[in-house]
């Protein structure tokens, strides 16, 4: 008896962790399913075989507790939004960074479409950089494909979360942006079938919350 | 029989014929554009026409899809199917009769072979063979044999003439060659702009005057029937026509079995005294039944004996010089050697 | 070689040739009737038939996926009406992700089979009505064969796009390994988590070499006939 | 009409237009060219051609996308060359969505004109040789126009391709509003957001309208040419 | 003057030729597979012969690519181009002489036509016209006629006259119809499997009884080369041959104009005594050169006159009966009629 985990895809490394505690815990097998957060969220409503959902946005947690019969839902995880960049170092005030750019670009997921684009225009137009930087913005599908232009020198700077930099050791953080600049960072646990409450108390123990940190991961905030 | 009533437009040309086709050949002459492929076309369904009677015995097949007409249907281009060998190919419509057409078509060596291999001649028999083997109660022929060289043509004709003899149901033959015509056809109908203009048998219509301008001053030439008297050591035959005896090159048929034989006008030579010491075997007594003048310097002679009629094409000059006249009585002679193999058919 | 790919990984392998392969079987008829209906057919409602046929090519993957999710989902009404008739059932499973490759590679197989009709002679199919042959004989025994060299392209395009489908498919049967984590799925979500690279790319010589597999054959099958075409 | 779709919606479809327009007109010169090359050539390295035409078909497109970032951004080998050559930069620019819509299109191109080279009789070569064309002659005048079916069909599929295509263009040069943000981005994007499905639909139908506008132009001069050559 | 040597392997067949080919029409005959396409291609650059050695004048072009060799090639399918109009067709290789060819070739109302719709000797016409419009230094004609119907061959008969008696290039012409061959070559080569067995002027290989087998029985015929004395009102002209004087059914050329006449043997007549009251205009004098027995029931005898030869065929029996022999006079009798329009030809 397999229990199904659909995931955001950002978790990736994080579950893949978890699992193997749930696995070693209780004897049973998980079978975790990534894709985007818009994908996962239409796809359970439409019957998906899920027995939890781990979101990494508050919005589409929101529209699937409303379009699919979800018996309870959590907070498992935070994360910090970060300046990260590969060559340009700590930048020390924030304002400068339009000149630090220059005629470069910032990469940003879709700030529409992608919470980390949201979170990063947040947190510039808290700082009023936002007018300036909007137009020298580039905004990928994902943070991964965001942080790889920065990776590749294609962008100066780039905006993402603290976790992306575990596992890739050439990019550096220039800047953490203050958590009180961007709306809270949450990643979200629902629960559509009994055998999905166990993986979220594996989940929410010491041993899944420390997989989570292992890859950069903050506790949720009504969490010490 | 097959009774064919058609009428149908094309923006600049429109098309009404009517015309019986007996069990036999029936040949379909004219110049390029009269209509010949279209008529043919209509009767295997291929055309639909404005308004189509097509009669087979009882049958209306005037409205029928093409492929509920049992029509046998023979292009100008053989249209094998490049992807069957010529076994697939034979088979295709049926398998009636299967190793008499092989034998007869003389297929057997190709059977194995792909259509992009074979000559056009080779190509052209197995397209006949095709259809007789769909058994139709109908066969069109468009002028199966005109993409081929002589040499070739050569090879195809026996088949054609094998297969006349040997089937008993009506066969259209659309062909621009008079030679061929009139050696496999037993009927003719001429047509002209669309509309038939001579028809009647195969004798009497080369042989009438009137029907020259349709038909062409060179193609023009009366076709004899007759029967075989015997061979001779020498390689020819003997032949009884109802115009007198002719020696011919050597033929095929047994002793007493029917031939066929046309002979051009412009390959008899008239003379008012009975020839001697000539190399053309065969000099015939026969009397003048009419003269024609043409456009050219040729006049054009109908001669009758014994019931039957030959045509002759002089100069106008040797015919003043001659004083031919009709009800004259003149020789009519006829180079053995001039009567080409092609001419000759045994039936 | 089995080290050089993990477990999951050779599932996803097999996984895409099962997909790609029975999306393209399942397509090419409904790919050749969609040509010949556009090829012969003088039916009003052939542009649009022409245009549904394109619009898998026109909108972005996403949208594919998602109006798949909307029809063939298990809530959908071609869905239940599927599982309803014939017991199959596409969401969530392998059937849908060929039935998703099927659909996005389907304007591909029928431009080609398209091009291999327009060819032909209508000459020879004629030549078979004469010869007693209905019009389905004359398709099946004359059209369809001598259509090969087009029917063998679009196969080996819808096949090449089954492999490569990405977009249509996640977003109408998402990404559950075993079941419809293809390759292209499998190297699309390497690519985003940091650091999964290497493996992406191996995966993707993977694809490659199947599908340099599959041309390979395609040529030398399509060379054949065109030397027995010949002679 | 002004209503219905706002100024982003606007800059968006004229952009997606540039865009296929650019990217079919750009790569159609390679197709032939490659197309002529599988058809006639029997050098070595044909096979590796076909692949490497094909690849664009079989990888995922964001794997299309990564080898195109490492090759033509701003840092690629193939960016800096074409960069100080031409003074043409692709990263982040719409150049860059056409260059990875051409890409993705090519294979598409490639066999639709592939397979109306191989119908064309080379008897016709032939003949404009003997009258004293040089091979280049005969290519522009006799192979070229013949060819013109498959032009034509490989356009169509180039253009659709062009319209639609996403994850490429998203993952080389990203979704910059004005600059990169094609319709069929603009479509995925309203897709992510809960909510966003209708005005995403709106936009799916423009694009689907407008690939039906460029296939019935194809289609009228398509059968003008074939009326053309029958007589 | 158009040198050739070519060797050539193909799997199961080996071309081995050498021939020249000087300004006029060489024919090149032969029966099917027997090279003369091979030949043809090889010195157009269109098959890469294992060793081609082709000279024109000083220039040896033989490893030349086919569009530096300026020869006009004319195709036995006229392989117009279908996306061009007749005009742009025709100007596709030059614009040389174009109204003089378009005139020539009567193209005039062709012009703004596209090649589907034209019949197919018309078409063939277009293309002869266009292989000239790109000012070969050498004509290829590969059977250009073969694919038309006598009719449609007349038509373009004329055309190619009318083209060798207005240039000056060489041209070599692959026919199986000897009355083409005759009427058009001056020279003629007779190819069998891929080798040269006879060669020479057409007026000597015709009439040369040991060139029969290659030619065939009933090709076989002289070619007597003459000058027009004059038209008479009944529409026959005089011509002057090396035999003697002839009349033939009126033609074009102009007083004391050259001629040319071919004779099939097989309508050629012999009489011991002059005969008389004959509807045959022309009896000549002549003396048996020769006698050859074929394979049939016939025999070939040669004639002379004048230091003119013509071939006559005759039954076995009548050479028998008339006591024919060597150094005999006899009689050659030939209607007017007989000789076909297309027999004659104005050089
Ligand atoms: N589909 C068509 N549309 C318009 N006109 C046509 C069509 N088919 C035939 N015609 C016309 O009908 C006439 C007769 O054509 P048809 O092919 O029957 O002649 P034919 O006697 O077979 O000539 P040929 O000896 O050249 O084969 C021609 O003038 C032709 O232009
Ligand atoms: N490409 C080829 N490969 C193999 N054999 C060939 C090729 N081309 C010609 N041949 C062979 O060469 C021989 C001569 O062919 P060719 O076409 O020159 O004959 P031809 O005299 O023109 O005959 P026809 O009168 O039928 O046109 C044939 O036996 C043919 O099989
Ligand atoms: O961009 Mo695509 O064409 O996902 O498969
Ligand atoms: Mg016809
Ligand atoms: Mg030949």
């Amino acid at each position: 008896d397999d229990v199904t985990v659909f995931a955001a895809a950002s978790l990736r490394d994080a579950v893949g962790e978890v699992t193997q505690v749930y696995e070693a815990e209780t004897g049973g097998s998980l079978r975790p399913v990534f894709a985007a957060s818009s994908a996962v969220a239409r796809q359970v409503a439409q019957g998906a075989p899920a027995d939890v959902v781990l979101l990494a946005d508050a919005e589409w947690a929101s529209w699937l507790a409303a379009n699919a019969e979800v018996r309870a839902g959590r907070v498992f995880a935070g994360n910090a939004l970060v300046l990260i960049t590969s060559q340009n170092g700590v930048l020390d005030d924030i304002n400068t960074l339009p000149d630090a750019i220059g005629d470069g670009v910032l990469a940003m997921a879709e700030v529409t479409s992608v919470p980390a684009g949201r979170y990063g225009q947040a947190a510039l137009q808290a700082l009023g950089l936002w007018d300036a930087l909007a137009p020298r913005a580039v905004q990928a599908a994902n943070v991964r494909a965001a942080l790889r232009f920065v990776e590749r020198g294609e962008a100066a700077y780039g905006i993402g979360y603290a976790s992306d930099l575990v596992a890739l050791p050439k990019l550096t953080v220039a800047y953490a942006f203050d958590a009180g600049t961007h709306p809270a960072i949450t990643y979200h646990a629902l629960t559509l079938t009994p055998a999905g409450t166990a993986f979220v108390d594996v989940l929410m123990s010491e041993n899944g919350q420390s997989a989570l940190r292992t890859w950069g991961f903050t506790p949720p905030p009504d969490m010490p | 029989m097959l009774q064919i009533d058609l009428r149908h437009s094309f923006p600049d040309f429109t098309l009404e014929a009517a015309f019986d086709v007996p069990a036999g050949i029936t040949a379909l002459f004219g110049p390029s554009g009269s209509g010949k492929t279209s008529i043919v076309r209509a009767v295997a369904g291929l055309l639909q026409c404005d308004d189509a009677d097509v009669r087979l015995g009882a049958r209306n097949i005037g409205r029928l899809r093409p492929h509920q007409r049992k029509i046998g249907y023979v292009f100008q281009d053989a249209r094998l199917f490049p992807h069957m060998t010529v076994l697939q190919n034979l088979r295709y419509g049926g398998r009636m009769d299967e190793d008499q057409v092989i034998a007869l078509l003389g297929l057997d060596d190709l059977l194995m072979r792909r259509p992009a291999g074979l000559s056009g001649g080779e190509a052209q028999r197995v397209a006949l063979g095709r259809a007789l083997m769909a058994g139709p109660d109908v066969m069109l022929l468009d002028e199966p044999l005109s993409a081929l060289d002589g040499p070739r043509k050569a090879d195809v004709m026996p088949y054609l003439e094998a297969l006349r003899d040997q089937s008993a149901i009506p066969m259209i033959y659309v062909s621009h060659d008079m030679t061929e015509v009139a050696r496999l056809a037993g009927r003719i109908v001429v047509l002209d702009r669309g509309r038939v203009v001579v028809q009647g048998a195969v004798e009497d219509v080369l042989a009438d005057p009137v029907a020259v301008p349709y038909i062409g001053v060179q193609d023009a030439g009366a076709v004899l029937t007759g029967r075989v008297v015997g061979h001779a050591d020498d390689g020819l035959t003997k032949v009884e026509t109802g115009i007198g005896a002719l020696w011919v090159p050597g033929v095929a048929g047994r002793a007493g079995g029917p031939l066929r034989i046309r002979i051009p006008a412009q390959d008899v030579i008239l003379s008012r005294s009975k020839p001697d010491g000539l190399s053309a075997l065969n000099v015939l007594p026969v009397t003048i039944a009419g003269l024609q003048e043409g456009r050219g310097p040729g006049v054009m002679v109908a001669l009758e004996a014994g019931g039957a009629r030959l045509l002759a094409r002089v100069t106008r000059r040797s015919a003043l010089s001659m004083g031919l006249a009709v009800g004259q009585n003149v020789h009519a002679i006829l180079k053995a050697t001039a009567i080409a193999p092609q001419d000759v058919s045994d039936r | 070689m089995t080290d050089w790919l993990g477990p999951a990984e050779w599932t996803a392998l097999w996984l895409s040739l099962k997909v790609a392969f029975w999306a393209t079987l399942c397509s090419l008829p409904f790919g050749f009737a969609a040509a010949y209906a556009l090829s012969r057919g003088q039916f009003w409602g052939r542009q649009a038939l022409n245009i549904l046929v394109h619009l898998p090519l026109v909108m972005p993957p996403v949208v594919t996926g998602y109006l798949l999710l909307l029809g063939f989902g298990r809530t959908g009404p071609l869905g239940e009406a599927f599982e309803a008739l014939f017991g199959l059932v596409f969401a969530f499973r392998w059937t849908g992700a060929a039935l998703a490759a099927a659909i996005m590679g389907f304007p591909l197989m029928v431009r080609a089979i398209r091009l291999s009709l327009d060819a032909i002679d209508p000459g020879l199919e004629e030549a078979a009505s004469t010869l007693g042959a209905s019009r389905l004989r004359v398709l099946r025994t004359v059209t369809l064969p001598l259509a090969w060299p087009g029917l063998l392209a679009g196969a080996v395009l819808g096949f090449a796009k089954g492999m490569g489908e990405f977009g249509a498919t996640i977003t109408f049967v998402s990404n559950i390994p075993g079941q419809t984590q293809t390759l292209a799925l499998s190297i699309d979500t390497l690519l985003e988590v940091p650091g999964g690279e290497p493996l992406a790319l191996r995966l993707a010589l993977v694809s490659i070499a199947i599908a340099a597999v599959a041309l390979i054959i395609s040529e030398a099958l399509a060379s054949r006939a065109r030397v027995r075409g010949r002679g």
